[in-house]
């Protein structure tokens, strides 16, 4: 198995999302909030996954643009559940040694006298390994 | 009625008013939160990846725990809410989750997902009742317009957190109306204030508070309730509409006559 | 012993290419009984047919087994060309080596090991066959047609002008359905009332069409040509005889908060009401929820004001049983819920609302008399979003994973209506695909485009999102521009999908009828019977068979309508000879068979046996071969084994599953 | 194949109903779903025909697993047949697991005549169960053995 392919299974493994269920009606980039911000929309997560394009994804900025917040998952006509693709792919990312998206040094900086536990948390889990 | 209880971090640090608001309110109520023992952090998201189990575990404990004392678990922050809940879903029907994860706990009989998770607000609707509530309320906060601010966590996806219809939800509404407030309805109630994206990405979380807030405030709002230390901190951080966010549970508490009570607590 | 014939069918290579049937058919000859076997190209071809006749008569068959596709397929058939050569049909047994075999399995020497186990349990099976003979049965030479909208009305003019008698029944006080709600039809906009109102009257004024409306189908009993079915005539409160329909009552009627339902619910009626004013039969029914003098005794306005004396407050349902020889289903179909959707406010604003319901407000007796308007404050909108596709091909279980059909033309339709009506009114599309097939469909679509200039953009819509200010925010996607859309709107329009009516399922029950997954009724062969249900005597006419445009139910009410001819032209029908058979011997007459059977086909009667010798009166079973339709209950419930099915006998299945595990 | 890699190749019987569940194998059939070889179909005309002596009968000539098939509840043909059937199974299967024919050889599935698609995998997933189960011991004629 070719080492693209073998991300693209790796990616469907660890989503457990089936692409090819998808029939591109657009509903989640159409409900995605952080739309603008992506550079590879929600709709096409799958096409990439389709086309073995796993460079392209892993690079996209629009992972670290993504919510988590199941709009897309929740509208799905087709249940593909495009959210779950793009935690795959920051899984991918993450998981390799050096990768993390959100390094220690540059937290105090990012920190304010109100911010929550939780919103450390949260990112440290998305964010890093 | 007794429950194990599950504050989470947050509410330990940031958000102890939340807790606190919570408890006199729950004691007022007649509902006993015991808090389970020696909790860990849920993480504060879902891990979403199918092969993930060690990100899962602290909520395996805390659900175990409830399962030993027989209690149903409660929590209060919608983010452990919707971890609590998604990975019990996983322990009760995700065979090769549930056996990795028992492997890895080693308790005296394999965890399976019997334990019952509730919302604080669920235990408000379907245990005690609006209308029981109602009755308790000795200080109606008549006049005040409120809105709900849902977030995602609590409603999404719909099939395992069956919370309350996710695109039109009346849960907190029927709550603020038996607090003896009035609703107000406004579409953007779902949608997401930012989450995490806060940390790194101030601008977008800013924009979408924005439009959380001017929606809100539109209707009529005077202020908005939520149950998410996280959407509590973002919506602050808005800078256009700026109307007032607190705890659900501190109206909860202003209506039973026991905030000052709880502000003891906090301070204490 | 029989004397076997086995006829292997290579059904080209549909068969050849998975079993080796040279094979299968050197294999029979190895079995008991088998003394001929061969195969070729296509066995229910004439020469194939040609080739069992010849077999039979040479080798003197006492029975045949046939491995080709499934017996649902060709057994009638092959029992035919049986019957030709003086063999007696039910001699003939079919192994499935087609849709059961080589169809499904891709290793050659697999398959064919399975399909000689198939050929096996049919000859083991065939070796117990004995001949039989099928009955007679009679027919009732009239047809009864559940549903009065297009379809119905379709197909019981056809049978009617054939000479037959038909009954329509309908549930709501008119017949009409869906079509009376339209205002135009596509692909030619024509006005919907002006071509059904003359078909209703057609078929009221026939003298071999009898219409029951304010009536549902209650029971139905029998089987093909010979029906006994209970229609209940609800209650109308007015008489129909009586009743000149000049509208008095309704115009006087002091309780008018009822909700129309012709209208979609967004007006009211009077609680005395006709659905619209083409009603047929003209004559109005009391809503009993709704009006005063039922709920509260005082009132009694309308029989006040009715000069002919109709109004008949005591009137009570009413349930008359008719005999039929056909029944057509022609049910229809609604739209669904939208209690699901409430992403696009269908709920929270009353300016989105359904096609259905745009159909009703475009119309010049519809709530807003025809004017296009905002239902929320009467204003003339300037920019109406329709979003397509609400519900249809939906993979979770919110929606329908089929596509509804309709939707495509006739949004199209609104479109165009509007833009022709209202040129400064902008109309946008969102749109997954347009799907167009049909005569003169596409250009129709592409005139909405070009001549309409109708703003076709390619993606769906994520939210619709209520404005303080009574506007509606449409998010949705622009695929082809790759950016998300936020587009204000006046109105949005939802198409939403269709589904079979509600009623179907408990019809579909009382007429033993399939149903699919989505209670769309199952047709007898997907592609060769499609107006026939596989419950013989029950035909399909309209929606209620799958999603179709007039048109295509028009057609396909006058197919339903000539394969109820076809059977009502028969005087006489055969009966499945494969009935329950009581052996006296056995039988000890506790009645245990006469509980189960779903048919009332077993009676006890005091019978002389001559048991080893003793002679005695004995209370045993008798199955009336012309009720029992063969289902077996009574022969697995008779403690004593003295019921068997012919055809399908204790010995022949267990000469089966012995073939099988051999 | 050689004797010593003998591989276990279950004996399956299906029993299913003319009217929805043998309809539901043709449509897997010609919807080209396929399922595995070793699952063998009788038609009866109603999944109330099914004798349990049948069964037993199987079991006894060395199947390894039988399933029955019928309409969906409330879609019998012949209206009622099915729920005799359900009854009829329940207690059978219950006794074939007391003498140790255990309750996944032995199965009721509702496939109406529209789901190809259940069929198929409805059969995928007894196979399976077959196969993890193994031969069956079982109630078997001896003599049937070789």
């Amino acid at each position: 198995m070719g080492s693209e392919k073998k991300q693209a299974e790796m990616m469907k493994e660890i989503s457990g999302v089936n692409p090819l269920k998808c029939m591109k009606c657009g509903k989640c980039s159409a409900t995605c909030p952080s739309y603008n911000e992506m550079d590879i929309k929600p709709h096409q997560f799958v096409s990439y996954v389709i086309n073995e394009d796993i460079e392209s994804l892993v690079n996209s900025k629009s992972l670290w643009k993504c919510l988590s917040c199941f709009a897309c998952v929740e509208r799905c006509p087709r249940d593909v559940k495009p959210g779950k693709l793009i935690d795959a792919a920051r899984q991918m990312v993450v998981r390799q040694k050096g990768q993390d998206y959100l390094l220690a040094d540059e937290i105090p900086e990012l920190l304010d006298p109100e911010l929550p536990q939780q919103l450390l948390v949260s990112a440290f889990r998305r964010y890093r390994r | 009625m007794k429950y194990s209880y599950y504050p989470g971090c947050t509410l330990r640090t940031k958000a102890k008013n939340l807790d606190a608001y919570a408890r006199v309110s729950a004691n007022a109520l007649g509902i006993d939160l015991e808090e389970i023992e020696d909790w860990q952090c849920c993480g504060g998201v879902y891990p979403l990846g199918s092969d993930e189990i060690a990100t899962k575990l602290s909520s395996v404990r805390a659900l175990h725990a409830a399962k030993e004392k027989g209690q149903s678990l409660v929590t209060m922050c919608s983010a452990c809410h919707h971890v609590i809940k998604r990975v019990n879903d996983d322990m009760k029907n995700v065979e090769d989750i549930r056996t990795r994860a028992n492997n890895y706990m080693e308790l005296p009989e394999p965890y399976a997902g019997e334990t019952e998770v509730l919302h604080f607000l669920e235990v408000l609707r379907d245990k005690i009742g609006f209308d029981e509530l109602k009755k308790k309320v000795v200080n109606p906060l008549a006049g005040k317009k409120i809105g709900a601010y849902y977030g995602c966590l609590l409603l999404r996806p719909s099939k395992l957190l069956s919370f309350d219809d996710p695109e039109n939800p009346t849960i907190i509404e029927d709550f603020i109306r038996a607090l003896g407030a009035e609703p107000v309805i406004y579409p953007y109630r779902n949608e997401c204030c930012g989450g995490y994206i806060s940390l790194k990405e101030k601008e977008m979380s800013k924009n979408m508070c924005e439009k959380i807030m001017e929606s809100a405030e539109g209707f009529g709002a005077g202020m908005l309730i939520t149950a998410c230390p996280l959407c509590l901190y973002n919506l602050n951080k808005s800078t256009g509409a700026r109307l007032p966010v607190v705890y659900f549970t501190e109206l909860l508490a202003e209506a039973l006559g026991v905030k000052e009570e709880a502000e003891k607590e906090v301070q204490a | 012993m029989q004397r076997i014939g086995v006829f292997v069918c290579h059904c080209g290579s549909n068969i050849a290419g998975a079993v080796d049937v040279s094979k299968v058919a050197e294999m029979a000859l190895m079995e008991p009984g088998v003394v001929h076997a061969e195969d070729y190209q296509y066995m229910c071809s004439e020469a194939g047919q040609a080739k069992i006749a010849a077999a039979i008569l040479e080798k003197s068959l006492t029975g045949i087994v046939v491995c080709s596709c499934s017996p649902r397929m060709h057994e009638a058939t092959f029992r035919k060309a049986a019957e030709r050569a003086g063999l007696n049909p039910y001699m003939v047994e079919i192994a499935n080596i087609r849709e059961h075999c080589s169809w499904i399995h891709k290793d050659m020497e697999e398959a064919t090991k399975k399909a000689v186990i198939l050929m096996r349990a049919a000859v083991a099976k065939v070796n117990l066959n004995t001949p039989l003979q099928a009955g007679e049965s009679r027919v009732t030479k009239r047809a009864l047609v559940i549903g009065g909208g297009i379809a119905g009305i379709q197909t019981a003019l056809d049978i009617a002008d054939a000479g037959y008698e038909v009954d329509i029944v309908e549930k709501t006080p008119s017949i009409g359905g869906r079509m009376s709600q339209l205002d135009k039809t596509f692909p030619t906009l024509d006005c919907s009332a002006c071509i059904l109102t003359p078909k209703m009257v057609e078929a009221a004024a026939h003298d071999k069409i009898k219409i029951y409306t304010y009536s549902e189908v209650e029971k139905v009993s029998g089987f093909v040509g010979d029906f006994t079915v209970d229609i209940r005539k609800k209650a109308r409160s007015v008489d129909m005889n009586k009743c000149t329909g000049c509208g008095v009552c309704q115009e006087k009627c002091p309780s008018k908060k009822a909700p129309s339902e012709f209208n979609r619910g967004l007006n009211t009626r009077s609680a005395i009401y006709t659905p619209f004013a083409q009603a047929i039969p003209n004559v109005p029914v009391i809503d009993r929820e709704a009006c005063i003098k039922f709920k509260t005794g005082k009132c009694g306005i309308c029989s006040k004001v009715c000069q002919a004396g109709a109004i008949d407050y005591e009137q009570k349902d009413e349930i008359v049983t008719e005999k039929y020889g056909a029944i057509v289903v022609a049910t229809g179909f609604d739209t669904i819920q939208l209690d699901k959707y409430d992403e696009y406010a269908y709920g929270q604003s009353k300016d989105v609302i359904t096609s259905l319901e745009l159909e009703r407000v475009m119309n010049a007796a519809g709530p807003t008399h025809g004017h296009l308007e905002r239902l929320s404050d009467g204003k003339a909108p300037k920019e109406i979003v329709f979003i397509q596709c609400v519900g249809s091909r939906c993979a979770d279980d919110r929606g329908k994973p089929y596509c509804s059909k309709i939707c495509c033309m006739y949004t199209a339709k609104h479109a165009m209506l509007i833009r022709d009506k209202y040129p400064d009114v902008n109309v946008t599309v969102f749109y997954i695909d347009v799907r167009t097939p049909g005569k003169n469909f596409d250009e129709f679509y592409r005139r909405a485009v070009e001549q309409y200039g109708v703003n076709y953009i390619k993606g769906q819509v994520g939210k619709v999102i209520p404005k303080p200010d009574g506007k509606l925010l449409v998010q949705g996607s622009d695929l082809l521009d790759n950016r998300q859309i936020l587009k204000e709107a006046d109105m949005v329009v939802l198409a939403t999908a269709i589904e079979p009516n509600p009623d179907v399922r408990k019809i579909a029950t009382m007429l033993t009828a399939s149903i699919d997954t989505n209670n769309f009724l199952t047709e007898a062969h997907a592609k060769l019977r499609p107006v026939e249900s596989p419950t013989a005597g029950i035909f399909l006419s309209g929606v209620c068979q799958g999603p179709k445009d007039i048109p295509e139910t028009v057609a396909q009410a006058g197919a339903a309508a000539v394969k109820a001819i076809g059977l009502l032209a028969k005087d006489k029908l055969m009966t499945n000879p494969c009935t329950a058979q009581a052996d006296v011997l056995l039988c000890n007459g506790c009645s245990t068979c006469e509980n189960v059977c779903p048919y009332g086909a077993i009676t006890y009667e005091d019978k002389e046996v001559n048991d080893h010798g003793i002679r005695e009166t004995r209370r045993v079973a008798v199955v009336n071969n012309a009720l029992c339709q063969g289902c077996g209950a009574c022969t697995v419930a008779c403690p004593s084994g003295a019921m068997d099915l012919q055809g399908f006998s204790n010995r022949q299945i267990i000469a089966e599953v012995d073939a099988i595990c051999r | 194949m050689s004797l010593e890699n003998k591989e276990f190749k279950p004996k399956i019987v299906a029993f299913c109903c003319n009217w929805c569940s043998y309809a539901g194998a043709d449509l897997a059939g010609s919807s080209r779903l396929t399922y595995p070889a070793d699952v063998k179909i009788i038609r009866v005309p109603c999944s109330c025909r099914v004798n349990p002596m049948f069964i037993l009968r199987a079991f006894e000539k060395g199947a390894d697993g039988v399933i029955m098939c019928g309409c969906h509840p409330g879609d019998c043909h012949y209206s009622t047949g099915n729920y005799y059937a359900r009854r009829r199974m329940t207690l059978l299967f219950s006794m074939l697991d007391y003498i140790g024919v255990e309750n996944g050889r032995t199965r009721v599935e509702w496939v109406s005549a529209a789901e190809g698609v259940k069929f198929s995998e409805t059969m995928n997933s007894f196979v399976e169960k077959i196969y993890s189960l193994g031969e069956n011991v079982r109630l078997g004629d001896l003599r049937c053995k070789s």
